[in-house]
């Protein structure tokens, strides 16, 4: 594996395009308790960001990609998510920082801890408040699981990308308290929180790139 | 999905292009998403500052002009703007007087001023802000720090800027505004959904028989769904909604009827008539009123009602022209009536 | 039909209630469908009695106050007004100087106000009447009497209303009353119906991927039927229809862009941004712009474009203030651009 | 027979009660090439008519009631209708004038056709141009048939009703010349005229209220 900036890039140029595919998807899961944009929002952030990926210098490194990630949502998103995922995006780069590769489980570990703990820092909620935290969580404890155990780094993001969309599903009978669908209370339970699933999108995506990656090497050393 | 648009992901950005072009006597662009008045910085004045997301207009940006607004930020369809055209706007109108930031109590809208709000004061300006809450169906009264900001505005910068005006000083503005917001009260009633153009689908589905009190302006879930029923019975259950928050009786007040888009002018006025009936019978005065789109959620048919219940400062600055971009209003003379 | 409406045979009952109440700065009743401005009838001044069928609002009553027209009389939704209220709204407001009807060219209000005028001369007052066909959809322009007045009313009624504020002569009015209509132009282009309110139904319909150019504000069919495409295609079509009717090449105008009802105001100011390049790059100059919505029919989405053809006059006849019940201008300083 | 005033009134009262009933469908058939508010402006009108009926005093002639017809629709309706339905009763009444009934054929191929005659005058619509007049004529020339072959009031009333119809649905093949739908030429044909299709309503009304008379009167006489 050698997971370096460029390979950053082309895994973040396919989140992008994941995300955009179930744009309707978020929408209608933002609309039901919510104003129905946070597959538009993600979609303009993720838009932004491979846009910025073209600006990027020949040779740059895995933090440079998250950095300019961040810089694309602060500026084009606004809403909710703009700014947390701003925060998050910033915290990978700080994660990553220096490194030429990102190629252990460790490291996306690290990763993955620095955005939820930015999320968390930047918009004061709680686990169980039906927000991204509640599917990004159980991801990264599974990831730590992952790390203990030795784990592979393709089956490791794997596992925390299946965690967070069973995670995702589950927030549907979590009563929200933060963001706007907080008010709604009890109306709101039966309901799957957008913001929880775009990230499980994330992460699964991440993780099937990652996981061709693998393949692709495999397939080399077995030539 | 029909709209007179070209990519809806184009939408914002050539909706700012007309909407400065169109308003050149009165604004001009001093950020990508972002405007100020002509004449901004003017001297020794507070400045304020409004945004939010597209698709409320005339919110926010249309309430950019003298008597109302210095500066607005555009965000993106029902998304609050980022923080960089906030600072833009507030950069472009501060003379040194300070700045208030005007805004509603969203997640987003909350998160971004804020981050602008701490970005200027590192660079040296005096900032303040002040976030309304007057939509009585987004939590109850023990609860109203969370409550959303909806239709009130319209009174709130209307007082906050007849004040601006007269070139008192931040205190004083930011006093002003809090007390407008404080005692305004809003509530709405949703009779269509909209559609996001980004999304392309209607964001929420309402029978053909269904209405939803206490929808919000950009589609969030109300207080309940209900048949839908003559508009007087609809309007009383409103109204009592809004007299069991703040006593209006006997008070004056400054009263608006908003149609949210799509709701024809003639039902408005219907509505109009049938509230200042309730104003009659609970001995509330009437000093200013306003029906019209104040602050649309797209295409959504439906109103709300908001009330502020005036003391004389409040009252007599509602008296002060106002010329921005849509929405005017000539001096009132003082009456002799 | 989910409307906020009680029995949609009192609607028009209800709104002209609302409208006076909320107008009362402004006007006042004169009869059970007519109201006229507080201050009539004006010494000296020659009155404007406009009116129409209601479903329109701003048009027609939203138009009555200072610098546009002195009175109006209500018809029932999309039905010209009987001649009775015509008269009442006559006779409330001459003041000897004479008045013009402004009204739109449909046999109903054709029928109606010939009436009305027939019976004011034979009561003595001086009374002439301009009809507006501004609609170029409407019929070929080799038959231009036989077409509709739409979106022009706008710059048509002030451009005569500032006239008659300077107490010109009775001839004097109805010349530039006329010379406005005839230098004006609108097309329109519908996205949806209408629901007459005692109907309940829509009035026609339109597949989720069809718009029908040339509209009427009634929902009379166009021109033609054609899938929807981006609007700067639709634009394009609607502007080279006005060009081929009237050279606008290298002139001064007026502009105005118009909701019909169901369009959010930021398709308007997108449809602007395509209307102002087509302009400058025939070298038309946007002496006077408007966005917004000033003819409407009842809830229908889509938009019109109105153009005037200025003369010197005209535009600086447009320079005037504005304050009528639901459009208000104030005075334009003379600009040093 | 016995067609006195109250009668008169009787049957304006039953004809009211059918437009009303067919409101939907006048306004679409309006709403296909107009504005469609045909049913609702006609249902103002014979509301109002009703209303003014119950202002008659104890005693009064036919014409009465036609000149209280159109006072109502003068006062109520505007639009197009308004006025040549005003001028239309208005003629009924003066071809109704001094009469205490209206019992022969004659007196009301005379008001028909004075009503026909006031609305050509004051809307100079032509024949074949689409409108009230194109099913109110040929309905009125198989009155005047009836006339002269002295057929009973109430055939010749249902004659001439049937006629009305049929002639409205022929309207359909007409290229429209006044009013609204003019402009649209060819592509009004194939919709039939609102206007028309009301009057042919009316005839249809009046044609049934009188058969029943009839029909009462004869069983009196069979007993
Ligand atoms: N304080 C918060 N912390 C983490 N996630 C949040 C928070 N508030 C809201 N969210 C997430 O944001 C999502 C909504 O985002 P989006 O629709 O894009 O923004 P907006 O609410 O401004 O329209 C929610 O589904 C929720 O998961
Ligand atoms: N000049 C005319 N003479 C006779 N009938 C007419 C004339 N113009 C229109 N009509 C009739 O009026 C009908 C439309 O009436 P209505 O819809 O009530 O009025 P409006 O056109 O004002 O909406 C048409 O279907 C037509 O039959
Ligand atoms: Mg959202
Ligand atoms: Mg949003
Ligand atoms: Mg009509
Ligand atoms: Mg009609």
């Amino acid at each position: 594996m050698n997971i370096n900036g460029l390979t950053v890039a082309e895994i973040l140029n396919q989140v992008a395009i994941d995300i955009e595919d179930q744009k309707d998807y978020l929408c209608f899961l933002d609309g039901e308790v919510g104003d129905g944009d946070h597959g538009v929002s993600m979609t303009i952030g993720m838009r932004a960001v491979r846009r910025s990926l073209a600006d990027l210098p020949t040779s740059y490194l895995p933090s440079d990609v998250f950095d300019s990630a961040a810089e694309a949502y602060a500026v084009e998103v606004g809403a909710t998510i703009g700014p947390l995922y701003e925060a998050a995006f910033a915290a990978a780069g700080d994660a990553a920082r220096d490194k030429k590769t990102l190629d252990h489980t460790s490291d996306w570990l690290n990763i993955y801890q620095a955005m939820f703990t930015a999320i968390q820092e930047l918009g004061g909620a709680e686990l169980g408040d039906k927000t991204i935290l509640d599917s990004f969580h159980p991801a990264i404890e599974s990831m730590r699981v992952s790390v203990a155990a030795s784990s592979d780094l393709a089956d490791a993001l794997t596992l925390a990308g299946q965690v967070a969309m069973q995670s995702a599903r589950d927030t549907k009978d979590m009563v929200p308290l933060k963001g706007r669908a907080s008010r709604l209370g009890e109306r709101a339970v039966g309901h799957q929180d957008a913001g929880a699933t775009s990230i499980a999108i994330i992460l699964q995506s991440i993780a099937r790139e990652v996981a061709k990656l693998q393949l692709q090497i495999n397939y080399h050393f077995t030539l | 999905m029909k709209k007179l648009i070209n990519d809806p992901f184009d939408m914002v950005e050539e909706m700012v292009d007309g909407f400065i072009s169109a308003n050149d006597d009165i604004v001009k662009r001093v950020g990508r998403r972002s405007i100020a008045r002509l004449e901004s910085p003017i001297p020794n004045k507070v400045a304020i500052v409004v945004g939010g997301g597209s698709g409320h207009l005339p919110a926010f940006a249309g309430y950019v002009g003298s008597g109302m607004a210095d500066a607005a930020a555009f965000g993106n369809v029902f998304a609050s703007p980022p923080a960089k055209p906030i600072i833009e706007a507030a950069l472009a109108c501060d003379s040194g007087a300070g700045v208030v930031f005007i805004y509603g109590n969203y997640a987003g809208d909350c998160l971004n001023f804020d981050r602008a709000q701490d970005t200027c004061r590192e660079m040296g300006h005096d900032v303040e802000s002040v976030v309304m809450n007057d939509d009585v169906a987004s939590a109850p009264s023990s609860d109203a720090l969370r409550r959303r900001g909806i239709g009130g505005m319209l009174w709130v910068y209307q007082i906050a800027g007849a004040k601006a005006e007269t070139l008192a000083s931040l205190g004083e503005v930011v006093e002003i505004a809090h007390r407008a917001n404080e005692n305004t009260r809003t509530i709405g009633v949703g009779l269509s959904s909209c559609i996001v153009p980004a999304n392309g689908k209607a964001t929420f589905a309402l029978a053909d028989d269904e209405i939803e009190v206490g929808l919000g302006i950009h589609g969030e879930p109300g207080m309940k769904r209900q048949k839908v029923a003559p508009v007087d019975e609809i309007i009383e259950e409103m109204f009592a909604q809004l007299m069991a928050d703040l006593d209006y009786r006997n008070q004056r007040v400054a009263l608006s009827i908003n149609g949210l888009g799509g709701t024809p002018a003639e039902e408005l006025f219907v509505v109009y008539r049938k509230v200042k009936a309730l104003c009659d019978a609970h001995g509330i005065t009437i000093a200013h009123k306003a029906v019209g789109e104040f602050v649309t959620a797209l295409e959504m048919a439906g109103a709300s009602i908001s009330i502020t219940r005036l003391d004389l400062e409040m009252e007599i600055l509602l008296n002060a022209p106002v010329n921005t971009c849509m929405f005017k209003k000539l001096q009132r003379e003082s009456s002799s009536a």
